[in-house]
């Protein structure tokens, strides 16, 4: 009964909950007891309970075979706009496949741990009720956009996300940096939309409807022009790269750590970078028809996967690490995408969200204690806060692929994948990034909990965080201690599923896997990361005098680092000059040309020549009287002419 | 029998003259005697076209009576305006009347 | 004011010039159309039609070119005597009445009160202005195209209708009765004005105007 | 919409005119009749106007509540039927009718602020709303033309008197381009009447006549210029900038949000419908132009730093979407550019009310002037930062399903033109957020510390306004029933 109850049709309830407490705790929350978070907190955790109703009806669905797992349909919709009796429909549709069912259970099961750590978190600060109420809205509108079942209510759901992401990102707008990252972040993915907005209508315009799943079926039948469809496939991308911080849009993300550090964990880490890779996951058919598109996501995933681990390498700013780490995994994600490894990219996504946003929660945990953020501030602090220690170095060796740790098997799942349908060079620059992730990772740890403490104010004043903080905290690090093992078979079947992830997410035409370990290439992988982590063990433990005569070795480098590859000033340079330039040009041709020359220089011509004319006027009857007279010897010889 | 066409050119040139002198004079006085001129000329025709084309010679008579009747009250008002210009500017030249220019 | 008119010598001159004009003028087209008329050329009528021609224009000459404003007054009396006599050749004697006594009786002398009033100096005055060329242009070409259409077109009926003097008063009585009185009703009020306008204004508002004429000057 | 209806359509205008004559008679000392009688009929045009949109049947005739009555029929020299009072509306004007009595209902309210010669102000504030009324419902072209500068010259007043800064440039330009464009406008209408030869103004028996194409084309022009001006199409956008920074609050809610789609709505009317020919001639160049103006109004006002001139820019930008939506010359386009003289309408009437509430206590409005302001004025900030999203196109606001109707249209007919649409959408975002960013948040600005929030009847205003934005926004679909199907059937060249 209960589980008839909500089915995949009535997946529209899903945001409408989290909608319906933004509206409620937005309007009223002053009214409302404790700004109302619990009714944030109690709707998400309704929406969690939704969301295993929905996938036990999933389950049921796949095992009747009422449809295939990757064809799903669209449960539910009903026509927005209507022009033309159909020609034209913007309708409203939910879609709910294997790619949704992994998204689900991560959006909203992150959402309630951030909520619930947020309520120690946040305790004290102003706009406390407008935290959970826009954490409603950005929830509300990132389920709307995994459920969508057309590209444009996804567009909808996509800018909502942007608009929530830029109200948390600007929460303490006091601050001017947390206001200019806030517009960063915004215009930065909104350059990335204009993008993803011309490729959805370009689809349309071929397809002649906005339905995903019809317009995967033309492309496959060869509707398109090859040429056409990967114009439009790229102009996609470039949306998903702008939201998902993916080269050469990832200058936003380090900067929109001036939100809350609950809200980096959950929009910047989990859930809205990723929905990107659920983009173009969601198309990935599309995209194996044009394989040069295909192609570029793979170079723009592996550019970002390295160059942002390199950052990643000298940030001193602990979530500006984690920052860089979160783009660097996103790029591991694309490039898996890149090579049509469906499997591995959202299975990496899934682990990624627990992972990452145990590691953000924690870091906020660290802030929350020592009000501080920068790693040469801390340090020691395992003795002060032993289960965010623990709990961060669990997350920390999920992140750097050590095995048994769910990082590790979705990473070994990508790396495989490279190897078997990507270029070899793209295998080795993943696996090189992957040392590097070990590498910054360890250096995290190794600063922030291990060795003498630098800052003895802070260190003094630190402390263990409140159980409602570090319950999130060990519900995740349990959950990315074991999230991995998904991926085997017998798991899955023990869980209810018809196998591990592998036959769960797949693309038709790849056909269902099962996962086997391979033995000699898991070592490979496990290798590099050990070896990644004894790099970073050797340079950072103690006092780290080795990383400083690193740092000391080529100093261009570490700057070149450190300034993140000067494309934040290259882009500021354009703005600066190229956009504003141009702006200028603009103004001062509206401003003299056409004000000042076209409607002020008419209008002084008229009153020039009023000027001239004026003299005319010479006040002297005679002049007036010989005018006259002229006039009428002119008319009569006119007269007398005609006639 | 004079043929019409004698007076009609009689009148024509005594209108072309005081044309001439209402643009050519600059003392008020002597342009109203030129306005008389053409106010004569102008009656003139009136009353030959009255006398040989009219069968009834009637309109052509009242009219020339009323322009030598409003001509008299112009003269009159026309003076008393001259009078004013002299003593405002000294002078009766019409020349000197120009604030209405510009 | 008025003493300071040198009258009696102006009115010498003029006498001396007039006649001996005058005379100068008419003798020879006296005699002209006296000769015509002997030989059967010209009827009387059309002898008198000359020489009023003759007086009209030399008039009018007179009117628009003597510099001498009074001589200029009096060539103006002698050319509405001359209309006078046109309207007496077109069987208008009323008519040429009424010019007689408006225009020599009371338009004249008024115009040489106006004249005594504002040109009261005896210095030597510039009386046309720097635009003669242009009139002088105007009223040829004016003059050209009236002659052109007087001679051009076909002027039919040569027959005079002559309008008895009762007949004449009393359809002006009667069809234009309304017309008169509206005259009068304007000859009235014309009257008026011009005695407000050429009183003299008080003292004050003279000198009042005076400065604001030269400040403004 | 039944026969009866046609009153109501008779009243959008009549009320106003009434209105403004009844105020003539109240001294003007009387302030707080003054505004109970404002307040009254501010809703009752509201009102009468929801209805007049509610009641349009789209699946009827295209025109509805027709009603005629002739009063200068018997003159020989204009024909049998001549000049009539005629009256109805499409699903355009029944959009515009709606639109307006939004606007009027904040417009009026606010203006409740005036303390100089208040009476003075509703009576040309509602000769010209009666004369945006007028406009949009008459059916008959003299009367139209009547209307359309009945709704023009008390502006020159309410800038002159009211205004503010440069009031006597502002006023004076914006007066002698708009009629500049009047003289084209009229023109062309005495060439149509002539050409036409029925001896009618009746603009339903016009569009039946079917003008010669050389006709068509040549006064198009002439009308896509002349109602241009008021559209601020580029390069005749000049007077907007200035007019409205010059204009009073409720002047410039009226002017920007409803009197500049009087010139769209006059391109609709006098061009499309009239001559869809020469439209489809002169198309092309409108799109040149719409996105020349959506481009260069955006990108102008990147570098304004007053707050309303950077308004003004935004408006010309915007109002090049609804040039662009008419030169695609498709339904979709279409009914995108009508919905974004709704949705624009709304918003910036929304920009200018919370502009005004500003400005008139700190008598500032440089947005360099200002910093943190969400924290002195914070419900003011959340009215300003939707105003802003719905002006940069976010979706589940008004002003993103006008926008994705005439991107889409804009592909459609021209894919390039569209991918230019879609940037320009962006950079509209480039500047709103540069603003937000300096203006509103960063640390406070103590120079400031004077200010109070908003006044009830601002918010009130404000909320109308919103709450339309949503509307249209969440459940569009009322707008587009009417808009679309009035378009598809009634404009010749316009196709699917």
């Amino acid at each position: 009964m209960g589980i008839d109850l909500v089915g995949m049709e009535d997946v529209w309830i899903l945001p409408a909950i989290p909608f319906a407490v933004f509206i409620l705790v937005s309007f009223f929350g002053r009214l409302i007891p404790r700004n109302g978070d619990f009714i944030a907190v109690l709707g998400m955790a309704l929406v969690v309970l939704l969301v295993g109703l929905v996938l036990v009806d999933f389950q049921g669905a796949f095992h009747d075979e009422v449809f295939a797992p990757i064809a799903g349909a669209n449960t539910y919709s009903f026509d927005w706009i209507d022009i033309g009796d159909g020609f034209f429909v913007i309708e409203f549709s939910t879609y709910v496949d294997a790619v949704t069912m992994v998204m689900l259970p991560v959006v909203s099961f992150v959402s309630l741990m951030v909520l619930v750590y947020s309520i120690g978190y946040m305790k004290g600060e102003a706009r406390y009720g407008w935290y959970f109420a826009a954490l409603s809205f950005f929830v509300a509108a990132m389920l709307l956009l995994v459920i969508s079942g057309n590209l444009l209510q996804l567009y909808l759901a996509w800018e909502g996300v942007g608009l929530a992401s830029y109200l948390l990102i600007g929460f303490y707008w006091e601050r001017q940096s947390a206001a200019e990252a806030a517009k960063k972040a915004f215009i930065t993915t909104r350059i990335g939309d204009v993008g993803l907005l011309i490729g959805i209508i370009l689809l349309w315009r071929v397809t002649g409807t906005f339905d995903i799943q019809e317009i995967i079926h033309a492309a496959e039948e060869g509707v398109f022009g090859q040429t056409y469809l990967t114009v439009a496939m790229l102009f996609l991308f470039a949306g998903a790269a702008g939201k998902s911080a993916q080269f050469p849009f990832h200058v936003w993300l380090p900067d929109a750590m001036e939100g809350p550090t609950p809200v980096s964990a959950l929009i910047h880490a989990a859930t809205m970078v990723v929905a990107g890779v659920y983009l173009v996951a969601r198309m990935l058919p599309v995209y194996d028809e044009v394989l040069i598109a295909r192609d570029v996501v793979l170079y723009v995933g592996l550019i970002t996967a390295l160059m942002a681990a390199t950052m990643g390498l000298v940030a001193t700013d602990i979530k500006r690490v984690l920052a860089f780490s979160t783009v660097s995994q996103l790029g591991f994600m694309f490039a898996a995408l890149g090579v049509g490894a469906l499997t591995a990219a959202m299975f990496h996504l899934f682990t990624h969200a627990f992972f990452k946003s145990l590691l953000f929660l924690g870091s906020g945990s660290v802030i929350h204690a020592t009000e501080q953020q920068e790693v040469g501030e801390l340090g020691g602090l395992r003795k002060k806060m032993p289960i965010t220690a623990l709990t961060f170095t669990i997350g920390s060796l999920a992140l750097a692929g050590i095995p048994v740790f769910a990082g590790f098997w979705s990473k070994d799942e990508i790396l495989h994948d490279l190897q078997h349908y990507g270029p070899f060079a793209a295998y080795v620059i993943l696996a090189v990034t992957a040392a590097l992730t070990a590498i910054y990772t360890t250096r995290l740890v190794l600063l922030t909990f291990f060795g003498k403490p630098k800052n003895e104010q802070a260190y003094e004043h630190a402390h263990e965080s409140p159980p409602i903080m570090t319950g999130p905290l060990v519900i995740l690090a349990v959950l990315a201690l074991v999230v991995g093992f998904i991926t085997y078979q017998g798991v899955g079947e023990s869980l209810g599923f018809v196998g591990g992830i592998g036959e769960l997410v797949y693309l038709p035409h790849h056909g269902p896997h099962v996962f086997k370990l391979d033995i000699a290439f898991a070592a490979v992988a496990t290798a590099t990361a050990v070896v990644g982590v004894a790099i970073g063990i050797m340079y950072w433990w103690g006092d780290a005098r080795r990383a400083i005569a690193a740092q000391s070795w080529a100093p261009e480098l570490h700057q070149l680092l450190v300034r993140r590859y000067y494309l934040d000033e290259l882009y500021q340079g354009v703005i600066n000059h190229v956009v504003l330039g141009a702006a200028a040009v603009v103004a001062w041709f509206d401003k003299r040309v056409v004000n000042e020359t076209g409607v002020d220089g008419s209008t002084q011509f008229v009153g020039f020549l009023g000027y001239r004319f004026k003299f005319l006027q010479t006040g002297r009857i005679p002049h007036y009287v010989l005018g006259m007279a002229l006039g009428v010897a002119a008319l009569a010889v006119v007269a007398i002419g005609t006639t | 029998m004079i043929p019409i066409e004698n007076f009609l050119i009689l009148s024509s040139l005594l209108f072309a003259m005081g044309l001439y002198g209402v643009l050519a004079r600059r003392s008020a006085i002597l342009i109203l005697m030129s306005i008389e001129l053409m106010l004569a000329a102008v009656s003139i025709n009136f009353i030959a076209f009255a006398t040989y084309l009219d069968g009834e010679a009637f309109s052509g008579l009242v009219f020339a009576l009323f322009v030598i009747t409003v001509a008299a009250a112009e003269v009159g008002l026309a003076l008393g305006i001259v009078l004013r210009l002299f003593r405002e500017r000294r002078t009766a030249y019409v020349d000197a009347a120009d604030s209405l220019k510009w | 004011m008025i003493d300071r008119l040198p009258l009696p010598a102006q009115f010498d001159r003029l006498i001396i010039v007039g006649g001996v004009a005058v005379g100068l003028v008419m003798t020879p087209i006296l005699f002209v159309l006296l000769a015509l008329l002997i030989g059967d050329q010209i009827t009387a009528a059309e002898l008198v039609f000359w020489l009023a021609f003759t007086v009209i224009v030399a008039g009018a000459s007179g009117t628009v070119l003597l510099n001498n404003i009074v001589h200029a007054a009096l060539s103006l009396i002698a050319t509405l005597l001359g209309v006078a006599a046109v309207y007496l050749l077109l069987a208008t004697e009323f008519i040429a009445l009424v010019q007689i006594l408006v225009y020599g009786g009371g338009v004249v002398i008024l115009l040489i009160f106006g004249l005594m009033m504002t040109n009261a100096q005896d210095d030597p005055v510039v009386t046309d202005g720097s635009q003669k060329p242009f009139a002088a242009i105007v009223g040829v070409l004016l003059a050209g195209v009236f002659l052109a259409a007087v001679i051009d077109a076909e002027w039919g009926s040569e027959t005079m209708t002559v309008v008895p003097f009762r007949d004449f008063g009393a359809r002006l009585f009667r069809d234009f009765i309304v017309p008169v009185i509206i005259v009068g009703v304007l000859l009235d009020i014309a009257l008026s004005g011009a005695i407000v306008n050429a009183r003299a204004s008080r003292i004050e508002d003279v000198d009042a105007d005076e400065t604001t004429s030269e400040a403004s000057s | 919409m039944t026969e009866n209806d046609s009153f109501a359509v008779l009243a959008v205008f009549l009320i106003p005119l009434g209105v403004s004559l009844l105020l003539m008679l109240i001294p003007s000392r009387e302030r707080s009749l003054i505004i109970a009688l404002t307040a009254v009929a501010s809703l009752a045009m509201f009102a009468v106007s929801v209805y007049v949109f509610l009641s349009y049947d789209f699946g009827g005739e295209q025109f509805q509540g027709v009603k005629a009555w002739n009063y200068m029929s018997d003159v020989g020299l204009l024909g049998d039927e001549g000049i009539q009072l005629k009256v109805g509306v499409d699903g355009i004007a029944a959009a515009m009718v709606l639109l307006t009595g939004i606007v009027i209902l904040p417009g009026t309210w606010v203006s409740w602020k005036i303390q100089d010669r208040l009476k003075d102000f509703f009576i040309l504030l509602y000769i010209l709303t009666a004369g945006v009324f007028g406009t949009f419902v008459m059916l008959d072209m003299f009367v139209w033309f009547l209307f359309y500068e009945l709704a023009l010259l008390p502006m020159y007043l309410l800038i002159g008197v009211w205004g503010s800064t440069r009031k006597e440039y502002g006023a004076m330009k914006l007066m002698m381009m708009l009629l500049a464009g009047s003289i084209l406008i009229f023109t062309a209408i005495f060439a149509i009447y002539t050409e036409a030869g029925l001896g009618t103004f009746d603009l339903v028996d016009l569009y039946e006549v079917g003008f010669d194409e050389d006709f068509q084309k040549l006064y198009f022009p002439l009308i896509a210029i002349g109602c241009g001006i008021l559209a601020a199409m580029f390069p005749f956008h000049s007077w907007s900038p200035d007019g409205h920074a010059a204009a009073p609050t409720a002047v410039s809610m009226l002017h920007a949000g409803v009197l500049m789609k009087l010139g769209a709505f006059g391109i609709i009317r006098l061009g499309f419908q009239m001559m869809p020919e020469g439209g489809e001639f002169w198309a092309p160049a409108l799109v040149v132009l719409g996105i020349t103006a959506a481009l260069y109004g955006a990108i102008s006002a990147l570098r304004q730093d007053d707050l309303k001139l950077m308004t003004g820019f935004s408006s010309v930008s915007h109002m090049g979407y609804v040039i662009l939506g008419l030169g695609t010359m498709n339904v979709i386009g279409w009914t995108g550019a009508v919905l974004q003289m709704f949705a624009h309408g709304i918003m910036t009437a929304l920009f200018f009310l919370l502009i005004g509430a500003v400005y008139d206590q700190a008598h500032n409005r440089d947005i360099p002037n200002f910093s943190g302001m969400a924290k002195q004025m914070p419900i003011w900030t959340i009215f300003f930062v939707i105003a802003s999203l719905a002006s940069l196109g976010l979706p589940g606001l008004s002003g993103f399903i006008a926008e994705v109707h005439i991107f889409i249209g804009a592909f459609r007919s021209y894919p390039i033109v569209g991918g230019l649409a879609v940037l320009t959408a962006a950079i509209t975002a480039t500047y709103l957020l540069r603003m937000f960013a300096q203006a509103f948040f960063g640390e406070f600005n103590e120079r400031w510390s004077g200010l109070k929030e908003i006044t009830y009847a601002e918010r009130a205003g404000a909320t109308v306004l919103v709450a339309a934005i949503l509307l249209l926004g969440l459940w569009p679909s009322p707008w587009v029933d009417r808009i679309s199907t009035t378009i598809a059937a009634t404009i010749p060249g316009v196709t699917l």
